[in-house]
């Protein structure tokens, strides 16, 4: 029996009908068109399927899709904003972290995950957060370039709006939202 | 997966234990999730049918000899079992079939092969009893060769499994051999001295044609 | 690979999945939380279940209540918020630092702390932080709630105390500010799940180790205590030196040949690492803890 | 120090060759707007899936399908009986022969007897793919199971269990060649030598010192990212087959398949999407991808196979499994005076695409490795066993050589008690002595070892790191260092002597460059990338030779219908082959435009100079034409030299006259713990000699990822079959693919020695770092432990596998 379910993928709004065994990636995929999540395992280990849900980075083929009923998806399709890549997506292609690209949009997720939660790790926490994401191109090294080049690009970034807001108005730096 | 060990009985005799390792309802009530032992002819066998059929025919296991022999496996003959084990959400069937492949007093072995979760594997297993100052060693041995998906794909949830199971199997035989010892001795029966120790020998001897 | 086809059945509230339980406990049943134990061996084709009751929505078994005497982790909780709560790492740091170790980023935010002990999976990193942070498991039955310590909860692989038609609500875990604990653990480079991992926790006064409990993941087929490093910790000083000859007895009370054999590590070589592992997890707790390096003589 | 990218714009076209520029395929892949197989999405799509045999080894006595084709939304299931029953071929093809080759037949789905657990038994078609998979479970097989038989050496014992019926019927078509059967094991694939084995003997017998080692080089799981997909639709209208497939080589597949399914090659038509990865798995040519297309046919619907994780690992051609004995001879002063080696080595069931010449002509030649060796034997034994075909993967026979080449050394410095480093460059072929003629048959091209060498020693400090390793000794700690100068052969060549040595194939690559009239470019290689930027590198290639900005370069790959024909990506031969091609048919493009702008300068064509696109007339600089303008005329033709084709667009099929030979250094330095087995990288540093760069970044990609995957194999990987030939590492839950954590931080540096017979001066490098790291970490290792008196320890080194060896015995003390 199929059962109705709500899922926001980056922002909109899709009401569709899913048998309760099919997993969220095959949702996002097959019924969806988000094809950017790829399925490079089913033991959960990869992590190329990626994508956060409501904000926490998961693994899409180990959630099942009536599961994330009324969740707010984001995947890889949803990085870039008005056409100019997240810093993440500059990142890999700045510091030629990926080769084949297949596990790189879960391996954005994820990073990006980690620079919300972390904004200035090193080269060790980089490791730790994507082992869950496997790569077998690129020896991960660039990879981890790619994530501290992120962290870099957003700190940089951030220092600008802040300066923009402070030139543009009387506000001051404390509306700035605490982490 | 190769599994071997040996355990020691006291105050028994070789015979003795021979006598309730040919008892099936011993080995049933030993195998962790067995549902029923029973012996069946060539051909497929139609666990669903015998499952049910199972709950009727209630058996204990018991240290008489009578009764004993009246259902002792027997060379060459096949045997059916239905063995259900959790492992966690995996929830597999075990249907299996054995046959009895040598009984030849006082070792024994057997083999089979059954079917779970889109899964098959084969198993063979033997006892050989040796009589010690205090009593009796019981040596044995198992393997078992899985094949298909939970070969494939079960690996680190097998092991730990077919471990449990297996010893499991041969601590809980221990246990019944134990407690039908004291049984024969609570009933005085014939432990006590040579003579009659002997004179069950026979008996045992006789019934089941060691 | 695929789930096979199942009834799915959400649960609003406890009381509405003991009574889901109860409408299916002739069928074959599984509870879906987090569903990172469940749903891998679904794909696999090797769990079939005719009925999945999916409990991820009962948001009252969700969070962590630093109560009086005890932190209370509820069921749905979510590894990664037990990693990211100060004051489980402050209270019970074991608990904390195991659930740190469990899986990668994705699958701390999804698996969850009460479908971890509940699966037992003797590979699994919270069992031995419970019997460590000895804690105590609340189910719910029928008859209402009873609370099983953590001593007797694991029996074997995926075999717990808890009925079948009991759910595991939330566990509570004693609170131990001042004590020093930590979780070390040899991950498999494959599946990341612990060839063994060692849980210690010590009280000590001064430097005198008062209470010890330590315990281990991955060597046999559930977590067990590794009671004669307990012992030779208690009532020692807090040094080096007692940790090595703590950690040299780890496995005196292992039986050998029920210490888990597989394509990852001999049984030997388990052995082996429990001593490896039991050492580092008290040198971590030892530098953790607040007790101060004895005087040099 | 890594390498920092350029964006495209600033790049001047006097720049392009050998900048890093950022890459141009990198858009669409971190925007999720790739399009690899799987993504193909088309609402008539039906689901294939296959059933695999349950065991290594079985006959298969009966396949009941009826329960499976009575469900609802399945389309069709099929057998082997359909598959003969519909007249078609469906037996594989080999791509390589060698003298006395084995060749059982290896059909698309087993019929009668299943020889591994890959084995497809049937396929179902089904409206969804949770439906086919569903599917499966309801077909019933009934199997004999045989005896199974997964190691190399122990399959052409006497009493192994045999794989294939070796028919004394000359009509049976089982076996093709069944010529002089009866003198070798029936398990016995083939029996190949190279190098003098009487010279070789004579130097064991004179030698002052020898040592010998036996080991394995284990099987390895590819494990690209992407598991292989191939979506076929059938157009019965005109009786084209349209296939996309995560394919190396489309024009291979389509020639292979052409045969396979009897379907004429110009109607097939073959793309290959956004390809996940590959290294080598996914230039052979499987069951399933024929299997999809004859599906499709049958049932004129598209029809989609998405492998699952768990068949990649089944089917995947798998790589290396090789059983050797080795022995280097040297003199009293250490000088190596032959070397002496023999392997077993494992097919697998079947023979795979190019799986003869795998442990043959790609590992045999290259067991000189850098030095000057007078006398080498190697003698190779091919088994099938029940496990999946073996065949190339990344390296494909070269980092069994220099494994064996690099082991055999370290234990030769040891044995002589000479420093390895200073061993191995006493041992160098000197830098005046090329090309170099080894013993084995090969020529290599250029070289130079010892800046190498020398610039790998000054990156780890070496002098001081030998201190620091005697400093931690003293304190109980285990610092190693290890070494592997290795080298590499890259595009394979030339065809003529591929020939010669068994190929089917020629080994020459097309490369189509077409100027626009408004003098943009579209240029076409017969390779296919997958992952390693040929696009870029190839836009970067013809942009320098035409002068043409980079931006207005388009590179098109992995499609039949628009290359003219193509050998594919393999043997990291893209850049030195199919680079070259491209460069060619540039310089071709230059010299017509070079006819029509010296009749439109009226000049003659000598005295027109042609300079980043610019043709001037010599010291007359205001007369000039861009090759744009140069274009436009030729497509105008309103003015073009007598006898000039209109038109500018030009050809090539480049065959090189012989491989490229890479070559490098790489310094592992590793501390072990003794109490866990544990290794901890302190440093990884390379230097790799890939002749002329590029592409800097790229380049360093590649060695970072092949140095990864080497590491991989050193330390993680192995696929363990048990007895039955049942899979045992059979998932990512079992089978270790290094995550980030595993993998160390490396250092990299280059030096430069361009190969000297292709027009680029490039060797290739997209399998140098896999061919160097492993001995350099297992080197490391052994060198930790050398006061425990370790010389050798077989892959991968597991933590338990280096306690073991520390505390003494298999049964650990």
């Amino acid at each position: 029996m199929e059962h109705d379910i709500t899922l926001t993928v980056n922002d909109t709004e899709h009401e569709i009908a899913v048998e309760p065994r099919t997993l969220l990636v095959h949702t996002l995929r097959d019924a969806l068109g988000y094809t950017g999540a790829n399925v490079g395992c089913e033991s959960s280990l990869c992590g190329a399927c990626t994508v956060t849900m409501d904000g926490d980075a998961v693994k899409s083929c180990t959630v099942l899709a009536v599961q994330a009923d009324g969740t707010e998806i984001e995947t890889v399709e949803g990085l870039a904003e008005d056409g100019d890549f997240h810093p993440i997506q500059e990142g890999f292609r700045k510091e030629h972290g990926l080769q084949c690209g297949y596990c790189t949009p879960g391996m954005m997720m994820t990073a990006r995950e980690l620079l919300e939660d972390n904004p200035d790790p090193d080269e060790a926490e980089i490791r730790e957060a994507i082992e869950g994401n496997l790569c077998r191109c690129t020896g991960y090294q660039n990879i981890v370039n790619a994530v501290e080049f992120a962290a870099d690009r957003m700190e940089t970034d951030a220092a600008n709006r802040d300066i923009a807001a402070d030139g543009g108005t009387d506000r001051t730096t404390d509306t700035v939202e605490d982490e | 997966m190769e599994f071997d060990g040996a355990f020691e009985l006291e105050n028994t005799t070789v015979e003795e234990v021979w006598l309730a390792l040919s008892d099936p309802v011993l080995i049933r009530d030993s195998l962790p999730g067995c549902e029923f032992l029973i012996e069946v002819d060539d051909g497929d066998v139609d666990f669903e049918e015998q499952k049910a059929a199972a709950a009727e025919r209630d058996a204990e296991p018991t240290g008489d000899p009578e009764v004993i022999a009246q259902r002792a496996f027997e060379e060459g003959k096949r045997y059916a079992a239905l063995i259900e084990v959790s492992v966690g959400s995996v929830n597999p069937q075990f249907q299996t079939t054995v046959t009895i492949d040598s009984r030849e007093f006082p070792e024994m072995s057997a083999s089979g092969e059954g079917e779970a979760s889109g899964s098959s594997f084969e198993l063979s297993s033997g006892m050989e009893l040796e009589e010690t100052e205090n009593g009796v060693t019981v040596e044995w041995w198992a393997s078992t060769e899985v094949f298909g998906r939970i070969a494939q794909m079960g690996q680190r949830m097998i092991n730990p499994v077919a471990n449990r199971v297996v010893k499991r199997f041969f601590e809980r035989i221990q246990e019944r051999l134990e407690e039908l010892t004291l049984q024969t001795d609570g009933a005085e029966s014939m432990v006590d001295e040579e003579s009659d120790s002997q004179g069950l020998s026979q008996r045992i001897r006789d019934k089941i044609g060691i | 690979m695929y789930p096979a086809p199942f009834e799915y059945e959400r649960a609003e509230s406890v009381e509405d999945a003991l009574s889901l339980m109860d409408e299916h406990s002739d069928s074959i049943t599984e509870l879906l939380a987090g569903g990172h134990s469940l749903l891998p061996t679904m794909k696999a084709g090797l769990a079939t279940p005719d009925v999945v009751i999916d409990i991820g929505e009962i948001d009252a078994l969700r969070g962590i209540e630093n109560a009086e005497g005890s932190i209370t982790v509820g069921a749905l909780t979510p590894y990664s918020a037990v990693d990211d709560s100060e004051t489980v790492w402050t209270e019970t740091a074991v608990f904390a630092d195991a659930a740190h170790h469990i899986g990668d980023v994705q699958v701390r935010n999804r698996g969850t702390v009460g479908g971890n002990i509940a699966h037992a999976d003797p590979a699994s990193d919270l069992p031995a932080a419970l019997l460590a942070a000895d804690g105590t498991v609340i189910a719910h039955g029928p008859d209402g709630e009873r609370s099983i310590a953590a001593d007797e909860f694991f029996e074997a692989s995926y075999m717990t105390a808890l009925a079948e038609d009991e759910l595991l609500t939330r566990i509570e875990l004693p609170k131990r500010g001042g004590h020093a604990g930590a979780y070390a653990k040899k991950p498999s480079p494959s599946s990341g799940y612990a060839i063994v991992g060692v849980a210690v926790v010590l009280e000590t006064d001064g430097n005198t180790v008062t209470d010890a409990r330590v315990a281990v993941n991955g060597a046999m087929d559930h977590a067990v205590r590794l009671e004669p490093v307990e012992e030779a910790l208690s009532g020692e000083s807090f040094t080096d030196e007692t940790i090595t000859t703590a950690a040299e007895r780890a496995t005196d009370d292992l039986d050998t040949a029920m210490v888990m054999d597989d394509l990852q590590a001999s049984n030997e070589f388990r052995a082996q690492l429990v001593e490896v592992y039991t050492e580092r997890a008290l040198d971590t707790a030892l530098d953790r803890s607040s007790v101060a390096p004895p005087a040099a003589d | 120090m890594s390498i920092e990218t350029i964006e495209a714009e600033e790049i001047d076209v006097e720049e392009v060759l050998g900048s890093a520029i950022e890459r141009r395929e990198d858009p669409e892949l971190v925007t999720g707007e790739g399009v690899y197989t799987d993504d193909v999405q088309d609402p008539e799509l039906a689901h294939m899936a296959v059933l695999r045999s349950q065991y290594g080894h079985a006959e298969i006595d009966g396949i009941d399908t009826s329960e499976a084709e009575a469900m609802d939304g399945v389309i069709g299931v099929y057998t082997a009986e359909d598959i003969d029953e519909a007249g078609t071929p469906g037996d594989l093809p080999v791509g390589w022969l060698l003298p006395d080759l084995k060749t059982p037949s290896h059909p698309i789905l087993a019929g009668d007897r299943a020889r591994y657990q890959g084995d497809g038994v049937a396929v179902v078609v089904a409206e969804e793919r949770y439906l086919a998979h569903d599917a499966l479970d309801r077909i019933d097989v009934d199997y004999e199971r045989l005896d199974a038989v997964v190691d190399p050496k122990a399959a052409v014992e006497a009493d192994a269990p045999q794989l294939h019926d070796w028919s004394e019927d000359p009509t049976d078509t089982d076996v093709r060649d069944d010529e002089d059967i009866e003198r070798v094991p029936p398990n016995q694939a083939f029996d190949w030598e190279i190098g003098d084995s009487e010279a070789t003997d004579e130097a064991f017998e004179n030698a002052a010192h020898t040592v010998e080692v036996d080991l394995e080089n284990q099987r390895l799981i590819p494990n690209a990212m992407e598991p292989r997909a191939t979506v076929a639709e059938y157009k019965p209208g005109t009786g084209e087959v349209e296939v996309q497939m995560t394919s190396q080589n489309p024009h291979l597949h389509r020639q292979l398949m052409s045969a396979v399914l009897d379907v004429p090659e110009h109607k097939l038509h073959i793309v290959a999407p956004e390809v996940g990865g590959g290294f080598g798995s996914k230039i052979h040519h499987y069951p399933d991808e024929a299997l999809t297309c004859w599906c499709a046919m049958q049932l004129e619907r598209p029809v989609k196979w998405q492998a699952t994780r768990s068949e990649t690992y089944l089917t995947d051609a798998h790589g290396r499994d090789h059983v050797t004995h080795a022995e280097l001879a040297m003199d009293d002063a250490g000088t190596i005076t032959g070397m002496r080696v023999t392997t077993y080595a494992g097919m697998g069931a079947y023979l795979s695409t190019f799986a003869p010449s795998i442990p043959t002509y790609l590992y045999g030649t290259l067991l000189s490795g850098q030095y000057d060796i007078p006398a080498i034997h190697c003698n190779v034994i091919g088994s099938f066993t029940n496990g999946a075909p073996v065949d190339a993967y990344r390296g494909a026979g070269r980092p069994e050589a220099l494994y064996v080449v690099e082991r055999l050394v370290t234990l030769g410095a040891r044995e002589m008690g000479m420093d390895p480093a200073a061993f191995r460059r006493q041992n160098f072929i000197p830098e005046d002595d090329f090309p170099h003629e080894t013993p084995v048959a090969v020529v290599y091209d250029s070289g130079d070892y010892e800046p190498a060498l020398d610039a790998a020693l000054e990156m780890v400090e070496y002098e001081e790191l030998r201190e620091r390793q005697a400093e931690l000794r003293e304190e109980d700690r285990y610092l190693g260092i290890g070494f592997s100068s290795y080298i590499e052969a890259c595009g394979l060549a030339p065809s003529e002597l591929a020939g010669q040595l068994g190929a089917q194939a020629g080994l020459w690559e097309s490369g189509l460059v077409r100027v626009h009239p408004s003098g943009t470019v579209t240029a076409f290689c017969g390779t296919s990338g997958h992952g390693q930027g040929h696009e870029t590198t190839y836009a970067q290639i013809v942009s320098d030779e035409l002068g043409v900005p980079y931006e207005d370069i388009e590179i098109v790959e992995g499609d039949t219908d628009e290359i003219p024909q193509g050998m594919g990506t393999y043997g990291s031969r893209s850049a030195a082959v199919g680079g070259s091609a491209l460069a060619t048919s540039s310089q071709k493009v230059v010299d017509k435009a070079r006819t029509i702008a010296a009749h439109l300068l009226e000049t003659g064509e000598e005295d027109l100079e042609f300079e980043n696109g610019e043709f001037n007339v010599a010291g007359a600089p205001e007369r000039s034409m861009t090759i744009q303008e140069v274009a436009q005329q030729a497509y105008l033709a309103h003015n073009i030299p007598e006898g000039v084709e209109p038109g500018l667009e030009e050809t090539s099929f480049y065959d090189p006259e012989n491989f490229t030979f890479p070559f490098g250094t790489h310094v592992a330095v590793v501390e072990v713990d003794p109490e866990s087995g544990e290794i901890e990288f302190h440093q990884y540093a390379a230097v790799d000699d890939v002749g002329n760069q590029i592409n800097p970044k790229i380049v360093e990609g590649q060695i970072h990822g092949g140095i990864a995957q080497g590491i991989g194999q050193a330390l993680y990987e192995g696929a363990v079959y048990d007895d039955n030939g049942t899979l045992l590492t059979g998932s990512m839950q079992d089978y270790a693919v290094p995550k980030a954590e595993h993998v160390p931080n490396m250092e990299t540096d280059a030096t430069v020695t361009p190969a000297p017979h292709n027009p680029l001066g490039v060797k290739g490098v997209g399998e140098a770092g896999t061919i160097a790291s492993p001995q350099a970490v297992v080197n490391a290792v052994t060198d930790a432990l050398q006061p425990f008196d370790i010389d050798h320890i077989d892959m991968p080194l597991t933590e338990e596998k280096v306690w073991r060896a520390v505390n003494g015995s298999e049964e650990g003390s």
